[in-house]
Formats: C-alpha cells, structure tokens, sequence
C-alpha cells in the first residue's frame, strides 16, 4: 500500500519491513528522491508539494498494482511526502524486491518515471528569487 | 451539475481552489473548459492547451470525454512529483 | 572507500550519510542483495562466502573510481559482507548519488553487474542437501 | 619463485590454498599451471579451462601474461560475489 504522508520515513526500515515479509526476496532496488539545493541555477531553500487528495493516493495504488502486473517482481512500496520539505531531505521512497535483480531495477525506475507522468502531485520551488510551480519533466 | 477542481498554478491562475457548474445534456470536458474560461474571466489557453491534463472522478480522461451530473472533474497543470 | 566486512550493515544510515555529504544530491539508487531460501530448486539454510584478501578490496575501489569516471554521479559506495550469512540477511549493499536519477540508476546496476563478473568473491550454498560453491551467473 | 594461490572450488580440488613454485626465466601464467597440475597431480583442466580466470598481483591477466620473479598469481574459479 502505497503512503502519502507529511511525516519522513526511515529508508533502511521500509526496506528491511519489505525484504523481511518476503523469504524469496534476493534483491531490492530502491529510489531515493531529495530535495537538490540547486535548480534551473537558482539557489533552492525549500519544496512545497500539493496533491490532489483522494486522486493521488489513488493513482499511487494502481501504480503499484500495474508494478506487480508488469514485472516479476514480489512487491513494492511507493511513499511520497507532501508539503514543505527542506534542502537535502527525503521527498520520495520507491522500492522493489524481487528474486532476480534486474527487474527490480526496470520496476523501480519504471515506478519513478511513471509516478512523474501521472500522479497528481504539484512541487512549488521557493529559490533565492522568488517561488514558481515546476511546470516540465527534467 | 459537475464539481471543478483546479490545482497548483491553475488555481492561481483561476483564483479559486474549486467551483460548481451546471452542465447541459451532452457536453465533453473540453466544451465545459471553455465555457468557465469565459465565465470565470481568465483566457481560454489557461483552460485548454496541450500541456494540461485533466481527470473526471479520480481518473484521467482526454478533453473529449463525457461529462455526466454528479461527475468531478479536474483540471491538473503539468505534473511535477518525485 | 568499498568496505569488505564480516558485519551486517544499516541500510538507511549508509544511504543517509552518503545523500547529507553532498547538498547536490536529488537521487540516490540502491542495491540490496540478500539472501534467498529458495535456489536451483533447492531450500537454502545459509551461504559462506570467501574473497581473495587484497585484491577483492583493490578491485572493489577500482569499481568504484570506475563508476564515478563512466557515469555523471555524485558518489558511490559499495558494502560487500564476508563469512557465513543466513537467509533473508543482508549481504551486499551499492549506492549511487547523482543530481538526476537516470544515471543513478545505471551506475548502481552497473556496479552490481560488474562486482559479479570481476571481484574474487565465492559463494557456498549450504542447502537441505548439501553443500557446493556456485559456479555460474544468475 | 612466485606464490600461487587457490580459491574456492580449486583450492578443494588441488587441496592447498596456496603454494611457492619456481620459474624459469619466461613462463606464462597457463605453463606455469600446466607445470602444477602434473606436479600436485590434479587434471589439467582443474587449472586451465575457460570458465578460470587469472590474476597477478592483484589484477585480472590472460593465461599468457608472462610472469617474473616474486609475483603472487591466483587461480579464481567462477566468480559468485553478490
């Protein structure tokens, strides 16, 4: 089940929670996402992240669901955090476990990149000289 | 009736967060968009271009889509999550 | 630095502390392998693995260096354990940083591919049967 | 004289983890296992077969890597690390 949450996360546990469930894990990839303190060459102070409540959490499952559908993979979990996140803390956890690696690295960077295209999540940046929504796909 | 959710710079552009319309027999998304640009004062490429998206009761769907009484569309600006 | 080591490791800390020392950061992609039950059709109970004292760790920083030359990273690290290692524990760790996550990505599954066909590191499975190294490259 | 070292499934089957060996002026690494093999009495393709790799001090050679007084060779059997 997929969490969207204000509150940070513990990596090393969600990754141990995940592996730990799961007997014939043999790998798990996991993706990161934090807040850069640059961007567009501007100096970066903090995020702020919008979400479209009851959408994205929505969206965020069948993420999931298409995950295990798509790739042989034994699960996953995505957590993304919503609100003002400051500069090197943790924005978003994607992780796949699996018993071979190389699907879990398809999976987990599929999850991303597809996260990124269709879950309704806005991030505002606020920068040394002004604030601005995020409005392309780097 | 429909419900209209607008988010991130569309709903600063709209000034408002959400708003209600009527709308009448058969009309698509796209039709609506145009009708509440005109409305509501704000141009209609704010509404309608290329780089929006746009969702009825949670689940993405194209400008042509059908809206029915009751449905909840939104109008989502380029999305920039992760 | 690699580190070869007979102790387990903390995932999440290790992550953090490679993502808290450069500001730059926006992914962080990571490796975990741990060990399966499950292998050649056969229950597992435990694997041992041996390295070449020396010449595993000089190899295991030349990946490394490697890595940060072929990709556009931040940095990497690389955790491989030693010694005797029961099922669903840890038992190698790869982290790659970087400003944008692609290359993340491919430096991290580089490295693991990598660290497979190069460093002298053996694996013995000990299984409800029996015991054997494992000779070939899943 | 050079010290071979054996790892794995070869250090099993030759028995030893390591030995010292001479050599004469210039050998490659594959006549120097030929030279074992027959000494330790082990099959030849214990030490010399294609799924083998070599190494001298520390770094990855072919079996023809000519070798020179003090090197340290290793005979590393297929790789599992991971």
């Amino acid at each position: 089940m997929p969490r969207l949450q204000r509150e940070n996360f513990d990596v090393g546990k969600e990754i141990c929670a995940l592996t730990s469930k799961n007997q014939r894990t043999g790998a798990a990839v996991s993706f990161l996402g934090v807040v850069r303190d640059f961007s567009r060459g501007e100096d970066i102070e903090k995020l702020d992240f919008e979400h479209y409540p009851g959408m994205a959490e929505k969206q965020l499952e069948m993420l999931e669901t298409k995950a295990m559908e798509k790739f042989d993979i034994l699960d996953c979990l995505i957590i993304h955090r919503t609100g003002v996140i400051t500069v090197n803390e943790n924005i978003v956890l994607i992780i796949a476990i699996s018993m071979h690696r190389r699907v879990a690295f398809r999976a987990c960077e599929w999850m991303i990149n597809t996260l990124k295209k269709n879950i309704p999540i806005w991030k505002k940046e606020f920068s040394t000289t002004g604030k601005y929504w995020v409005e392309d796909h780097p | 009736m429909v419900r209209v959710r607008f988010f991130a710079s569309i709903k600063e552009k709209v000034g408002k967060s959400e708003i209600e319309a009527y709308i009448s027999g058969s009309e698509t998304v796209g039709v609506l968009m145009g009708r509440i640009a005109d409305e509501y004062e704000v141009k209609r490429e704010v509404l309608i271009n290329d780089t929006l998206l746009y969702a009825v009761n949670h689940n993405h769907v194209k400008s042509d889509y059908l809206l029915k009484d009751g449905d909840e569309v939104a109008v989502l600006p380029p999305l920039s999550g992760g």
